[in-house]
């Protein structure tokens, strides 16, 4: 029996094997357009299904190996995460499809490991028991190292700096299912939920930290977060924005499969850690206060703009998991909601800045400017992208952050939403240097010449800009889908309409919003243009400053050191000491490997056989049944 | 580790192996040892062998796949040393031949060893001795002429055919009783009278290929060592 | 059997396994603190006979005969003649891995020029990129682990 | 008598005879002697198939010479048994020796491995696994000096003094077996260990027989010739040393364990001589200079964890050696092929990709797997291994902690050789592969892709083999039908 | 015989400190053959004719051959040094 599940999957395999194939081929770009739009569509089709009242679409595939059963089902939550995925490889697909395609050296590793990741991604969140989880977990790293380490150099580094943490964060997982197993006699995650509540305490501890920590490498939840702003930088530009979008959000998928739907919110409440307030839920809880905070911060300092971008990416992660550990409908849903919204408009952020770097060939902050005359639309993309990052009207990322800070106050936690505005407000300082240091200011002389992106790349950064106006303006539109995916996990659905949820103390309708904003918009507009427009255009060197007449040769655009002031605040408190700790690791890796190869450079090597006879017959001697 | 520290530490565990290892022995029953199987062995060996010296009984019946082994072994080392010493050049050895002495020693001895190697080894089923200690012998026969006059080379390739042939022999002995529906090595050609020459069936055999075996190969052993370079 | 002849046995085996290890020991030692890889062949042949000696220790047995029957009379009692058996295998593989030694020791001796195992251990550890040339027998510019020509080394 | 019992003996002496054929046959040339050779160890091959498809739960066993089971030799054919005489015979077969490394004698030298090897695994008896033991451990001198290298010969020989100290031990491990039990068959004294073995002379004995046999086995302390010898032996005999020889005595620990030691004490010993093996083989890896030794230190490793695997209680520990043994026996001396070409510092690989992109592939393939990623084969033996940890608990959980560190440090040193090998040349190239270079390689590489596509019959075949390796009890009664 | 045997033995410790202690490698060897000898005799004490005989022939005899030919082929023979005793 074929069904939709297997359908997608197999079409996502010839389309693996179809890209590396014909990757090479110039028309390679449309290929993928319409196969990940094809997928989009079966994954519609799902989503019928499931909203037509069924839990979860199988898949005929099964394996039983070693007497280990592994399957493969969709249900809700997995069902909004393969969207996310098909749609993001849509729009890189459609990103790569023109020009772009054509300057790329390594067309046919793109195409290929981006429909590797599709495919890896689909496998994972249609995974039906902790086997298959951890098999479809596996695929996804190794899928994500394959895409990231295409380009060599600095990006192999980094690519391996991931590696290593994404399989120490398997083991742990590995170790976790394993535990499982012993608990509960199965993989299966129904036998699990089922047990997990009459778990001795330390178990359902260790499960907790295994898991949490193994998905939340790839979270990147702090401290495990290093790896990821270098890994996420310095891949080619559409892949760099398929893993932006989507790729650290499975493990947003499997943290909530597992902590969320299994274990459940109460549970983790229930697990108190001795002589402290907090419990396991709260403890996790501020440690994504930290992720929302201190990544968002260090966003601020960089230089590069993709590596600004990927450090927000970091931050952003933090509130996903914020809203879905708050465990109310609201929480979870705005959590969910902000997974989507995020994907759209940090996928648009991604692919304009890529169109910057393809016409300008540097990525530096420090070495851009002025571009707003000569890329017009990547300006209006990355504008509306900001607003949607910085989570402010009409944008999608406004709607999303509303209902977590709402879930918040309506839990009454108002640290945990003081640290959520700490947050904000370093995104906002923060993307205003990534859009002032791009576009605005002055020009300089080397990209006078630059043209406007193609076609082919600006049609779907604005569509995705698009998305998230549309989605901000009328909410309802993607909280549909978010039922779909809060009707898997047990925890109740967000009654909402299309302009946004209704609640007792305060209900947010975006299309009033959007709507007086508009007008507000058209009000001033009005008042600029036809009361007292007294402007006139001016070139930019057409002017003075100090009493001398500018010209263009003269730097007086100012990106560099961006915000000394604010640099010098939390200066102190940026020590790194995550940095320290990793290299730490390493050293000592590195101190114990010379010690092991030292003992087996030694010179004389029976003196290791006599001291390993006396020290064993005395502990025989000591502990050995007389 | 350098100088007296080691020195200083190997004792010390040495100490501690011997306390221990004589703690270990001491709990042993000396003199008076199980013998589960070595008692059933003697009151059963005559019988099933018909061998007088129940060692060789054990050696050649009972535990006959051991001394396949061991003679087995013995060739491994020899192959094993003329691959490795295939290519030495000449060493530190003296060129000159031995003096008369050794030479008029080794011309008289040389029949008198053959002989009472192979004296041994037929004996082996009787009295103390047998192919390994006859053999030892053979060898000696062989390899003395060999150190008066290091210029003349054992000769190799004879030496590599009974080699060949004893262990073939001793290989079709075994699987001789293989063809016939009995387990390998399974004695066989009858087991007269107990104490005789010609007593204890295949036995004899075995032992006179093993004395073959292991003379040729300690013998081949020996002159390799001794040899200057190059294959033979 | 006799106090006395009890007595005895105790000795004897006192006598006989302290024997067997001190040999063992003295073996070891030689082994483990001498520098000279001969002086290791010798020490590893005096291990061997130490343990040769335990075996045939743990089979004696007081007042009783050697596993021969003589006559045809069988019913004397016999020490177990089965650790003899062991012992004269074990003696044989003894001397076939003491030869291999002795041609390996022949061919370190020749390659390297020492015998010393802290000069042999430098060699074998020393990192592939700065491998250096055994006792000055390598010419500069060669690669410092070529393959030694059949009788062309000295 | 299981038919094919009399036939047991046969991939034991056919080999045997061959070998003392052989330099007789070489008169008539050497490429008579090399055809005879390989045709004896396809025919082992064939012989190991036979045994297998013969022994279902009911092993095959003789009594040698007719003379019954405690006081003869037996030998004892199971299915694991029949396992490693065929894995022994494929792996001598693929990496039959090369003319240029010792000709006839080294052909002689395989054969003679192979026959040990067999009777090593077939054997029943303490005595004569010790025997053969030792004609294995002095090939393995002879082979690991044939290159002709110069650091052969000063690697062999630390090899040899190391090996015959350690048979000294298992010597004296079998003299305390027989003091206190009085007999030497494994069946015998599986029946009588209880009573006889359980307390300090048993321990020791164990104590005495681990450290002996794990110089071939690679265990910590002992096996400090490793990295000497694999650096310095041909890479055929590295791969079939490396491959299979190693995991003979792990079958004979494995024997052991399973008859005679069960001693809760004997299992903790041997638990943290594996973890120690583990730990220390992994970092040494880390820190190696060329590929040659890090695969050596990765090979300690590997065997650290089939050691592991052997102390796990019951069948899922000793499915999960045969598992881990197995796919070893695939991939290291793969690895060691493409070490063979890819000599020198690590820094010298850069551009390796580009040079041999089979070789290149192959190694990624090769690092995945036995890194432990699913579906490989090397996941599902490192799932039943971990697996039957954490279901024994305890300490077990310690040692399954310490075993997943150890893979990410594994995965830090192989990958960071895959990164290296993509980089561009710096300086000089490494070297080309010849298709006959890489070919052993490629053909394991099949082996492992189609290991892949089977692998579940082929965990429910071994675990049938592990369940009647596990089987003590079964195992009196074939071999004493008369004494239980 | 108990007094026979701890001769021996006594003997047979004594060659065997000789062994290691001995700078003349030729005497080294000699001694160990010495052990063996006195080995044998053990042996053939506590009744085990072949086992002494094999030790006489092959231990003593033959490796002590191969071990001075040894000796005398790797120049050990000429000089005592190169034990690690500076």
């Amino acid at each position: 029996m074929i069904g939709l599940l297997d359908t997608l999957l197999v079409l996502a395999l010839l389309t693996t094997v179809g890209l590396y194939v014909f990757g090479a081929n110039r028309f390679a770009g449309y290929i993928g357009m319409a196969a990940y739009a094809a997928m989009t569509v079966i994954v519609v089709l799902v989503g019928q299904t499931l909203s037509g009242g069924e839990t979860a679409v199988p898949s005929a595939m099964a394996f039983t190996v070693l007497g280990y059963p592994m399957t493969w089902r969709i249900d809700g939550l997995g069902w909004f995460f393969a969207l996310l995925t098909t749609g993001a490889g849509f729009f890189a697909a459609w990103y790569m499809s023109g020009e772009w395609n054509e300057a790329q050296p390594n067309k046919r590793i793109q195409h290929g490991t981006l429909a590797l990741n599709v495919l890896a991604m689909l496998l994972l969140v249609s995974s039906g028991d902790f086997l298959s989880l951890f098999i479809g977990w596996e695929i996804v790293s190794w899928a994500a190292f394959a895409m990231m380490t295409q380009l060599g150099g600095p990006a192999a580094t980094a690519a391996l700096r991931y590696l290593l943490y994404a399989l120490a964060g398997a083991m742990a997982l590995f170790a976790g299912i394993l535990i499982v197993r012993s608990a509960t006699g199965s993989f299966a995650f129904e036998d699990f939920a089922a047990a997990v509540p009459n778990l001795p305490t330390a178990t359902k501890w260790v499960l907790f930290v295994l898991f949490t920590a193994g998905f939340g490498v790839k979270m990147a939840i702090v401290p495990f977060h290093l790896w990821q702003a270098p890994a996420y930088s310095f891949t080619p530009g559409a892949s760099s924005s398929f893993l932006n979008a989507v790729s650290a959000r499975m493990g947003l998928f499997a943290l909530t499969l597992v902590l969320i739907k299994l274990m459940g919110p109460a549970l983790l409440a229930g697990m108190d850690i001795a002589y402290t307030w907090f419990d396991a839920r709260s403890a996790l809880l501020w440690l994504t206060a930290i992720t929302m905070i201190v990544p968002t911060y260090i966003a601020l300092m960089q230089t590069d703009a993709r590596m600004l971008l990927a450090w927000h990416g970091i931050g952003q992660g933090g509130y996903m998991l914020l809203g879905i550990l708050v465990g109310t409908p609201l929480g979870l849903a705005g959590g969910l909601l902000h997974t989507f919204n995020y994907a759209t408009y940090q996928m648009a952020l991604m692919l304009a800045v890529f169109a910057v770097v393809h016409r300008t060939k540097t990525a530096d902050l420090d070495e851009l400017g002025g571009l707003i005359t000569r890329m017009p639309f990547t300006y209006i993309t990355l504008l509306m992208g900001i607003i949607g990052l910085a989570g402010l009207p009409p944008m999608n990322g406004f709607v999303s952050k509303w209902m977590i800070y709402k879930s918040l106050l309506n839990t009454a936690q108002p640290l945990l939403l003081i640290a959520a505005f700490i947050g904000t407000l370093g995104t906002i300082l923060s993307v205003y240097k990534l859009i002032h240091n791009i576009f605005l200011g002055q020009l300089r002389l080397e990209h006078r010449e630059v043209k406007e992106a193609p076609l082919s790349m600006l049609l779907p950064m604005l569509t995705l800009a698009g998305i998230g106006f549309v989605t901000g303006w009328m909410p309802g539109l993607a909280l549909s889908m978010v039922d779909i995916a809060q009707s898997a996990l047990g925890i109740g659905l967000q009654p909402h309409h299309l302009g946004g949820v209704d609640l007792p103390n305060g209900s947010l309708n975006m299309l009033w919003v959007v709507g007086v904003l508009i007008a507000a918009i058209g009000v001033g507009a009005l008042i600029f243009y036809f009361l007292g427009n007294r402007r006139w255009e001016v070139s930019q060197y057409d002017n003075y400053a100090g009493g001398h007449f500018l010209s263009a040769d003269v730097r007086y655009h100012f990106s560099h050191e961006f915000y000394p002031g604010l640099a010098r605040v939390i200066g102190p408190w940026y020590r790194g000491w995550v940095v320290k700790m990793e290299r730490g690791l390493q050293t000592l890796v590195a101190v114990l490997g010379d010690l092991s190869g030292g003992v087996f450079r030694f010179a004389h090597t029976p003196f290791y056989l006599l001291v390993a006879v006396s020290l064993g017959l005395l502990w025989v001697g000591l502990f050995g049944k007389i | 580790m350098h100088g007296y520290g080691r020195t200083t530490a190997s004792l010390l565990f040495l100490a501690g192996l011997v306390v221990m290892l004589y703690a270990l022995f001491q709990a042993l029953p000396f003199g008076a040892a199980p013998m589960q199987v070595g008692q059933e062995i003697v009151s059963r060996a005559p019988g099933e062998t018909g061998a007088a010296n129940i060692v060789t009984a054990i050696l050649l019946g009972y535990r006959g796949f051991d001394t396949l082994g061991e003679v087995t072994i013995l060739f491994v080392a020899a192959t094993a040393a003329g691959l490795i010493l295939s290519g030495a050049g000449a060493g530190d050895l003296p060129k000159a031949p031995g003096g008369f002495i050794l030479k008029a020693a080794a011309d008289l001895l040389f029949p008198f060893l053959v002989v009472l190697g192979a004296y041994i080894i037929l004996h082996g089923h009787l009295t103390p001795g047998g192919g390994f200690q006859g053999g030892a012998i053979m060898a000696a026969a062989f390899f003395i002429p060999l150190l008066a006059s290091p210029t003349s080379p054992l000769n190799h390739s004879t030496a590599a055919l009974v080699e060949g042939f004893a262990g073939t022999a001793f290989i079709v002995i075994g699987l001789a009783s293989l063809m016939w529906g009995e387990a390998f090595l399974t004695p066989f050609l009858g087991k007269g009278t107990l104490g005789d020459l010609f007593s204890a069936g295949s036995l004899p055999l075995l032992y006179l290929a093993i004395g073959l075996k292991v003379g040729s190969e300690l013998a081949g052993l020996m002159a390799r060592i001794v040899e200057v370079g190059g294959k033979s | 059997m006799s106090p006395d002849a009890l007595l005895v046995a105790e000795y004897l085996g006192r006598a006989l396994y302290g024997g067997a290890i001190l040999l063992i020991a003295i073996g070891i030692y030689a082994m483990v603190a001498r520098y000279n890889l001969m002086r290791v062949l010798l020490g590893l042949a005096l291990v061997e006979s130490g343990v040769n000696l335990f075996l045939v220790a743990i089979g004696f047995r007081p007042e009783a005969a050697a596993p021969i029957i003589v006559g045809g009379v069988t019913d004397v009692p016999m020490v177990d003649p089965l650790p003899q058996a062991l012992v004269l295998t074990a003696i044989v593989i003894g001397v076939g891995v003491l030869a291999l030694a002795a041609a390996l020791l022949i061919r370190v001796k020749e390659t390297y020029g020492t015998l010393d195992t802290r000069e042999v251990a430098k060699f074998l550890a020393a990192e592939p990129a700065d491998a250096a040339p055994a006792a000055g027998t390598a010419v500069a510019g060669t690669p410092a682990r070529e393959t030694v020509n059949a009788g062309s080394a000295s | 008598m299981t038919s094919g019992a009399n036939t047991l003996v046969l991939p034991i002496v056919l080999p045997l005879l061959g070998a003392f054929l052989l330099p007789l046959v070489a008169r008539f040339g050497d490429g008579l002697a090399r055809a005879l050779g390989i045709v004896l160890v396809v025919v082992n091959i064939f012989l190991g198939w036979t045994l297998w498809s013969a022994v279902g739960t009911e092993a095959a066993v003789t009594a040698l010479g007719g003379f019954e089971a405690p006081l003869g030799i037996v030998l004892y054919g199971d299915r694991l048994a029949a396992l490693f005489v065929a894995v022994l015979a494929v792996g001598a077969l693929i990496f039959w020796p090369r003319a240029e490394h010792g000709g006839v004698k080294a052909y002689t030298l395989t054969l003679l491995l192979v026959a040990g090897g067999s009777g090593l695994v077939l054997s029943g008896d303490l005595f004569n696994i010790f025997v053969f033991y030792e004609i294995v451990a002095v090939a393995s001198y002879g082979l690991a000096a044939s290159s002709g290298d110069k650091a052969g010969f000063g690697a062999a020989l630390r090899y040899l003094v190391l090996g015959a100290l350690g048979s000294s031990l298992v010597l004296i491990g079998i003299g305390l077996v027989y003091a206190a039990a009085g007999t030497l068959n494994l069946a015998d004294i599986a029946r009588l260990a209880p009573e006889k073995l359980s307390g300090t002379t048993g321990l020791a004995a164990f104590l005495l027989l681990v450290l002996g046999f794990g110089v071939k086995a690679e265990l910590f302390p002992v096996n400090t010739w490793v990295p000497e010898v694999y650096a310095a032996a041909p890479m055929r005999v590295t791969a079939i040393l490396a491959g299979v020889v190693s995991k003979l005595a792990m079958v004979v620990i494995l024997r052991l364990l399973v008859l005679v030691f069960h001693d809760p004490a004997a299992i903790s010993l041997l638990m943290a001589v594996a973890i120690v093996t583990i730990v220390a083989g992994e970092f040494a890896a880390y820190r190696a200079s060329d590929l040659n030794r890090t695969f050596a230190y990765s090979s300690i490793a590997q065997l650290g964890l089939v050691a592991l695997a052997l102390t796990i209680p019951a069948t899922a520990g000793i499915l999960a050696a045969i598992a881990v043994a197995l796919h070893h026996a695939v991939v290291k001396p793969a690895f060691f092929v493409i070490a063979a070409k890819w000599r020198g510092p690590l820094a010298g690989l850069a551009g390796g990709a580009r040079v041999a992109p089979a070789a290149a592939g192959l190694f990624v393939l090769l690092a995945l797997s036995i890194i432990g990623i699913p579906p490989l084969p090397g996941f599902w033996a490192k799932l039943v291994l971990l697996g039957g940890a954490f279901d024994a608990g305890g300490a077990y959980a310690f040692a399954a902690a310490v075993v997943l560190a150890a893979t990410v440090v594994e995965a830090a040193y192989l990958f960071r050789v895959v990164a290296r090998i993509w980089q561009p040349a710096a300086g000089a190239k490494p070297a080309h592969f010849a298709f006959s270079d890489l070919s052993p390689a490629l053909l394991l590489g099949v082996i492992l892709i189609v290991a892949t596509l089977f692998v579940a019959p082929i965990g429910t075949a071994l675990s049938g083999a592990a369940a009647s390796a596990a089987d003590a009890g079964s195992y009196v009664a074939r071999v004493l039908p008369g004494r239980m | 015989m108990l007094w026979l045997v701890i001769l021996a033995v006594v003997v047979m410790i004594a060659a065997a400190l000789l062994t290691v202690f001995l700078r003349s490698y030729l005497a080294a060897v000699a001694a160990v053959s010495v052990v063996s000898l006195a080995l044998a005799v053990i042996f053939a004490l506590l009744r085990a004719p072949d086992v002494a005989l094999a030790e006489a022939a092959v231990a003593a005899g033959l490796s002590g051959v191969l071990l001075a030919l040894t000796v005398r082929r790797t120049g050990l023979w000429r000089s005592d040094a190169g034990d690690g005793k500076k």
